[in-house]
């Protein structure tokens, strides 16, 4: 987007995200005090599908679109909480009552995409909510297309190694090399991906040539 | 608090935040004038515990800062902690901070676009599952599906836009434009509007102008010769103080939706009307917004004749899930949100100035003010069926 | 990290993005009121090097680290706001005093990193901060990594184009060809990408046979 | 507020929340006694505007849920608006959310890990830039660089420690261990950690222990016969009362930095100590936290006498950059960020169970209560010299 000029424009449809707020499986980890349930009042205010736990469960249920984590209650339950921050399952909200760099040092390590401050207000709620999810989701497709892209040069660098393989091996030129890797894995229903591991794994085994 | 506790004649001190000129006065005034109907109804019957409440009354003149300053003045030197107030969001939200700062109560008798919640806020106008679908419903079904969208320039409109769009491009309708004119407009500023207008001919024109802009715009359109069998303008906002403001002749035709008009018949209503002709003249005229702030001031009494005490916490435990007869049917706080259970209907304005109520709902609707997602199933699942 | 137990580990070090934040420059972009005035003071105490403007800047100035943006003035103010979400100059965060669906979508749009209700107050301002340039430092990681990775795919692409071009022109097999553009990217001062991209684009020129 | 503004002899009511019983009690008590102590005094002396300061005393035992409990009572029933007290940041944290929704006003008399701010808190025991980079220095210079860190399990160790463990690293040294134990702990919770001393023998344990544990521990220490000379506990919280409760025995030889000791040599803290023993026994002792809990009612009184008004707005304008010349020295409350200006000070236990000051800063130190990364720079550079 170039420029903001107002939120919307003309007939422009709500987004997604939006649309499918009351969908949206929100995990709340936190103690049942006041605050706790001033957030699920309103979370479920929002319309969302809310569960509340505590203390933190030693494992995360399945089918969880955002987690609210209450910070500092968690840390000094001195119990491990599992939350791997590079390849999180869910949205992460923080829920923090001091700011000392102790604790936004855990912020940062758990590496959350909305940060609400105690006691709990409900103004301000929906937005973090949906803002969290989205950056979650952005950040996801990020972590996938890398992974894509990772996994498009291993190929690429593969099927190379195959065909020095067969032309170093079998005298073959390059079109000879690449025309046998495809008619192998057309007649036994593989991808040439997978021919070129098999070349490459059988190489290793049988000593042959590799560059 | 001073005020909610001394001997046992002394007044319950509120306050009460309307403008009497401004942009916004137009409305602003009827509110006003509920308010104070319903106080002095009460006082009349012999107070709360015996004791009379006493508005504390100022004039913001339309403007967010001084409703924020009056607000400020009215909880601090005034020690007032319960107040009547507000049209606008911007004056919702101007006065809001001073609200939850002192743990007050504010009841807002106006429509708006919902996604708030305030513990320190009752909130007794419609929420837009109240009014929006309901009106989107009636246009499409009687005058087409191609839209222009006007309104003024601040949240409401964006918002009641926003819905709207949804609503008509579901059902396969189209947005021909969306426009906005600024908060204190001129005649002129419609002039843009009007010929794009001409040019696009829309079959509905969804218009969001409020205050005294509203009577500019319905003008203009007469001016241009437009007519409302073909090309009517439907509104949230638009009711009988507007009406009355830009006179007959621009007015007839036009459609909105509200849970209340001067013509809902019933005898509550009825004598609710007759009243407020005999306090404040026969020439005036109730709407939608007067009567949220006349049954607000209501729920007030009831919940306070429980509490006998002004504070917020308990004032707002006892408000919460009760209900009261008010001019356009029983009405309910609801519990989980604070809004009001209220009565969708549709006005077509006739010849005399007056709202013919052409469809109007047979049950309450619940308010659910952070609905994203409004479908026009809403309408008719709530509703069971709707009389024409 | 697979859990997080406490918020450090004994003698751990206190991280880069903390020890760092009394570098960060901030600009606020609000009016001058109640609400900017209690914001600028806050990040002051906090200890950023912090400027605030009004009217929204037509440009963004050089050299900011994180832009603080009151969402709905701006959009009330009709003028066009320079922000490029998709590859924002800043961490952004956005102060929102509505949070309707249309306002929600304009946070959506500018992809805000952290979000921060009105009226403000100091506790949390801190923890949104460092958590928004945090994960702004780390999306723009993200997005290089992408950049590099597509330019990797795309620079072996050229190569074997270039090399096929050689062997089907010249004759030569591959190790000949692979050999032939080394020598002249040596010999040329340029990288064997370079080259590559000077046969490539020759070959169209010349008409040479490409496949 | 009704308290603040009736006739001319009534007094001026004010909320005192110190636990004279729990984990806690054995410093809050001696806090509670610093309050008394000023009150009466200023009372004596005729009171503010010719009426007396009344405190409201309640006590929550060292429970966070009892702090809080008891603050919204002060601050709801009994209409006060001004409260002393809380030691652990704990109960501060739970009377902060009833102090900020009444715009009330907080004075809090205890050191802690910095990183706040209220509009509605007056903060006058130190930050870490006015205790931990001086104790830092001090035992780097004099002891080693090697640390043991010991602390109870919550948020302030937490912090003191990641601050320790930087200017430790910073300057070429190591942490060998960081252990915590729960706030309540027993004797033989410190079993595991005096082994694990024994058997990584550093030059310098930094306690952030605190209440009644500290006693536990530094007695620990003695029966595991460590000597102080080569491995001196070295501590931010320490002080005259934990003395007390653990015997000279124990206590011997361990450091403690803070703006305060009883042995402050000046004229002011030889009164205030006179006084306090007059009026609780000969036998009492002053320290950091007491003072800090004295002289912060003087602040007050001044900023009263000022504003013959109990609300916070104009008693706040009223004591930011506010002096007074407490016991320690000269104080001052920073207008920027509510803190005060305060005068660092190492102070070693000697063979009668009184600290001796090693070294004190020859200027007051501004609080900086959001320095992220400490260094000992800003010791030397804030305090031009320093007296051995």
């Amino acid at each position: 987007m170039a420029g903001l000029v107002r939120g919307r424009s003309p007939g422009a449809e709500t987004s997604e995200a939006l649309r499918n707020i009351r969908s949206l499986r929100v995990l709340v980890i936190h103690p049942h005090d006041e605050d706790g349930e001033e957030l699920l009042r309103h979370l479920k205010r929002i319309g969302c599908q809310t569960q509340a736990t505590w203390p933190p469960p030693k494992q995360l249920p399945p089918n969880v679109d955002v987690v609210f984590l209450s910070l500092r209650q968690v840390i000094e339950a001195q119990q491990s909480f599992p939350w791997k921050a590079d390849n999180p399952p869910a949205a992460l909200v923080v829920i923090v009552d001091y700011e000392n760099p102790v604790m936004v040092d855990a912020v940062l390590k758990l590496t959350a995409q909305a940060v609400i401050g105690l006691p709990i207000r409900p103004f301000g709620l929906l937005t973090n909510l949906v803002s969290a999810h989205a950056l979650f989701t952005r950040e996801r497709k990020l972590q996938r297309r890398i992974e894509k892209l990772e996994e498009k040069v291993k190929s690429i660098k593969r099927l190379n190694q195959a065909k020095e393989i067969l032309m170093k091996n079998h005298g073959l030129d390059e079109d000879e090399a690449y025309r046998m890797i495809r008619s192998q894995a057309m007649n036994k229903r593989m991808t040439t991906e997978a021919i070129a591991i098999a070349i490459i794994n059988a190489s290793e085994i049988l000593g042959l040539k590799q560059d | 608090m001073a005020s909610g506790r001394g001997g046992s004649s002394e007044p319950w001190r509120v306050g009460v935040l309307f403008s009497q000129s401004g942009f916004s006065a137009v409305i602003e005034r009827t509110q006003f004038n509920g308010t104070i109907l319903a106080i002095e109804e009460i006082n009349a019957a012999g107070g709360i515990g015996g004791r009379p409440i006493e508005p504390v009354v100022y004039d913001p003149g339309s403007d967010f800062i001084s409703f924020r300053r009056y607000a400020e003045h009215l909880l601090g030197e005034e020690q007032v902690n319960v107040v009547f107030g507000c049209y606008t969001s911007g004056s919702r939200k101007a006065v809001l901070p001073a609200i939850e700062r002192k743990n007050a109560l504010l009841f807002y008798p106006t429509l708006y676009e919902g996604f708030e919640y305030s513990p320190n806020v009752i909130y007794t106008g419609a929420a837009p599952n109240q009014n929006s679908v309901q009106l989107a419903q009636y246009m499409m079904e009687n005058h087409g599906k191609r839209f222009f969208l006007v309104g003024s320039n601040y949240v409401y409109p964006y918002e009641s836009n926003r819905i709207m769009s949804d609503l008509v491009t579901e059902q396969g309708g189209k947005v021909v434009a969306e426009r906005y004119v600024r908060l204190n407009s001129e005649p002129a500023d419609f002039d843009r509007i009007i010929a794009e207008i001409a040019e696009t001919r829309p079959e509905v024109i969804f218009s969001t102008v409020v205050g005294q802009s509203t009577a500019q715009f319905y003008k203009a359109y007469r001016a241009a010769g437009f007519e409302p069998e073909t090309m009517p303008i439907a509104s949230l906002t638009t009711c009988e103080a507007e009406v009355a403001d830009m006179g007959v002749a621009a007015a007839r035709g036009h459609v909105t939706a509200a849970p209340y008009f001067e013509t809902v018949d019933s005898d509550a209503n009825r004598a609710f009307v007759a009243r407020y002709r005999e306090r404040f003249g026969a020439g005036e005229h109730t709407n939608m917004c007067c009567e949220a702030a006349y049954f607000q001031v209501y729920l007030f009494a009831r919940a306070l004749a429980a509490t006998n005490a002004l504070d917020a916490q308990s004032l707002r435990e006892a408000l919460l899930g009760i209900e009261f007869q008010a001019p356009q049917g029983p009405v309910r706080i609801d519990p989980d949100n604070h809004h009001t259970y209220l009565w969708p209907r549709i006005g077509r304005i006739d010849g005399n100035g007056a709202f013919e109520i052409v469809r109007e709902a047979s049950a309450w609707v619940k308010p659910d003010p952070y609905l994203v997602t409004h479908t026009l199933d809403d309408w008719s699942s709530a509703v069971g069926q709707v009389a024409i």
